[in-house]
């Protein structure tokens, strides 16, 4: 099954622009479904992202964090070619990582 | 059609030249006793932080200390969120030795949104998008050369639509 | 929980109700339409409603109204949640059914580039076919069960279509037959026609108040109200068909929503596609 | 819901354009509340129903106050269920009367 996880890393004088989205529901366990049950909580917990074998970033995620989820962040260094390789983990202990290249 | 592919731009991949005009509102800073300095950032995902569900609480639980309010923080946030379930907020800074920042909603059953720790050489800066339930500030949270810094503002949340 | 109660005061009006004009007969009666003198009326009461408005940014609905939403929409569109489901689309469109065909077989250019024909009237069967209705007729020729018009895939589906034909003008066109003529007037009705308990007509909100609030929505304008479907709605956290759109736009009104793809529906587009011909197609959107 | 209609910091929120017709309202309470009350207050209000069907302009609060009917029937409380039936009834004939005043009517709004 393809990733979850969507990234557009450009690397642009010494800066690395890294903008991620997830497929992800991100439920909140505070939503009832139609016969009005509570939809149970299962959402991204922690989030990084690892250039040259270091962590460059560190998303830790609540409940209030919006569904197919995005963040966008950047960091010295990393050029054309490089590998960032993204991970997560969520409450439910599901994760998925990809490595993609630095455009 | 000549202006048809400048239109266009917007609809696709439209990256945002200059921020557009982002209101910098600095609101009160954060007051609470000074709690015992606790190490703020360890590696585990601060569980309890998270599931706290008073503000300052969850503040004091993850830093340990108060926060100044700082004008150096820019908060791009909408007035009027065009739907509760998708605000995007995105914050900036040109405070140094910026270590991580946080996003807090206090009128969220659970306030603390996002915790986002910041490596040496990762810039203080981060977009996202946050849920939010109703009207309420939204908090973002600097923590830089080992002080903590804050700036707010309100988002007006309401659903849409005329009924049903 | 639903109140029974009636809330608006509706007054007693026996006396009206006398007077009911005996209704038309189905068929129209009156002088028939000119559609497009009619279009040029349409796209002129919005150019002169919204003149700081460029002709074919009407597309971006709301986004071309409100400079807070325009702002919101411009950031979600950097990265938008819509990537998933325009992916599904395009491996949903070349999946081959079990005879080996896929629905690229049934359409004109394989299907790509082609969102701006559709609805066009079929004067053979006599009726105006939507996307959606041609891609569950072509599931049927090919021996594939109909999927539902409000679902995932066909929102899936038809956003592809509609991203292949990103940029092209719509180009709706009305056959000379007097079937054609009717279903365009069809369609111009319902949008004017008042129904639910609210009373509302979609020219009421989309004619009347475009631009103004409704609670945290902000009306888009009925010029190119449909250049950006299918949408992803941040309300609904999915894509949605115009199928849908409509559904839940009469139970807003508190009218009951029709069957998917019935004749009011179909008819409805038409028109609304008629009348923002030449406006780009901007689909699939984002929208609140 | 109800939609409030105000007008907030100078935007024009919706107003209800409503003008309907109510017809027949609720009975003397007196009314024996038996079972066959109920049964003439709920065919009625269905046949009404059945005629906004065919106009094809059905409104979600009928069948919510049609379903309510049954429901209280269905719990044996025939005072509450003819009301909720005569209540239906009343909003089937404002949907009919609706759609036939509406066949005229939707010219006027019309762009020219």
């Amino acid at each position: 099954m393809a990733s979850s996880i969507r990234v557009r890393a450009i690397a642009n004088g010494g800066i690395t622009e890294v903008q991620t989205l997830i497929q992800h529901p991100m439920d909140s366990g505070f939503i009832k479904d139609e016969n009005g049950q509570f939809i149970p909580a299962h959402f991204i917990q922690e989030l990084t992202f690892e250039h040259d074998g270091r962590k460059v970033f560190v998303a830790d995620w609540g409940t209030a964090v919006a569904k197919d989820p995005y963040v966008k962040f950047s960091f010295k260094g990393g050029n054309k070619g490089d590998d960032l390789k993204v991970g997560w983990i969520d409450n439910q202990g599901t994760t998925d990582t990809t490595t993609v290249k630095i455009q | 059609m000549s202006n048809l592919r400048e239109s266009l731009s917007v609809t696709r991949r439209l990256i945002l030249e200059g921020a557009a005009s982002i209101a910098l509102v600095g609101l009160g800073a954060i007051s609470f006793p000074i709690p015992t300095a606790l190490a703020a950032a360890n590696d585990r995902y601060p569980e309890a932080a998270f599931k706290q569900k008073d503000f300052n609480e969850a503040i004091k639980l993850l830093y340990g200390r108060i926060a100044e309010q700082a004008d150096k923080i820019k908060l791009d946030a909408p007035e009027i969120a065009e739907n509760g379930a998708v605000v995007p907020v995105s914050v900036t800074t040109t405070l140094d030795d910026v270590t991580s920042i946080s996003f807090v909603v206090p009128e969220n059953p659970n306030p603390l949104a996002a915790y986002y720790r910041l490596p040496p050489g990762t810039m203080p800066s981060v977009a996202n998008r946050l849920k939010m339930a109703k009207t309420s500030n939204v908090i973002a949270i600097v923590e830089a050369g080992g002080k903590l810094y804050s700036t707010s503002r309100e988002v007006k949340v309401t659903i849409g639509g005329c009924g049903g | 929980m639903r109140s029974w109660q009636v809330f608006w005061p509706i007054s007693i009006l026996p006396a009206i109700a006398a007077l009911m004009v005996l209704s038309v007969p189905q068929a129209f009666a009156d002088d028939p339409p000119d559609p497009a003198a009619e279009a040029k009326a349409f796209r002129d009461y919005f150019i002169h409603k919204f003149s700081d408005v460029k002709l074919e940014n009407f597309v971006n609905g709301p986004y071309s109204l409100n400079e807070g939403m325009r702002r919101q929409w411009q950031e979600i569109e950097q990265f938008p949640p819509y990537e998933f489901s325009l992916e599904k689309g395009k491996e949903l469109f070349a999946r081959p059914f079990t005879n080996g065909k896929n629905y690229g077989d049934c359409f004109p250019n394989h299907g790509i580039g082609i969102r701006q024909n559709y609805p066009y009237f079929d004067t053979k069967a006599g009726e105006v076919v939507t996307l959606e209705l041609a891609l569950n007729d072509c599931r049927k020729a090919n021996g594939e069960p109909a999927i539902s018009y409000l679902g995932d895939d066909m929102a899936a589906l038809t956003a592809y279509m509609a991203f292949t034909s990103r940029g092209k003008p719509f180009d709706i066109k009305i056959p000379d037959d007097p079937r054609a003529l009717d279903a365009y007037r069809n369609g111009k009705r319902y949008f004017y026609t008042r129904r639910g308990q609210l009373n509302f007509s979609c020219a009421t909100c989309h004619v009347q108040y475009p631009g103004e609030r409704l609670r945290a929505e902000v009306l888009a304008p009925a010029l190119g109200i449909l250049n950006a479907m299918p949408i992803y709605r941040s309300e609904w956290g999915s894509m949605g068909t115009i199928s849908r759109r409509f559904a839940t736009c009469n139970s807003q009104t508190r009218g009951v929503p029709l069957e998917p793809q019935s004749q009011e529906y179909r008819d409805l587009e038409y028109y609304l596609s008629y009348v923002s011909n030449g406006l780009p197609i901007s689909g699939p959107g984002a929208r609140p | 819901m109800t939609v409030t209609a105000s007008t907030a910091s100078g935007q024009l929120f919706l107003w209800p354009l409503v003008a309907l017709s109510l017809v027949g309202c609720a009975a003397s309470a007196n009314a024996a509340g038996s079972q066959s009350d109920f049964e003439t207050a709920y065919a009625a209000a269905d046949a009404a129903e059945q005629e906004a069907g065919h106009l094809r302009n059905r409104w979600t609060v009928t069948e919510t106050a049609l379903a309510g009917a049954r429901k209280a029937a269905g719990e044996g409380d025939f005072d509450r269920a003819r009301d909720m039936a005569r209540e239906a009834e009343a909003l089937a004939k404002a949907s009919v009367f609706q759609a036939k005043s509406e066949k005229e009517a939707w010219k006027n709004l019309e762009i020219r």
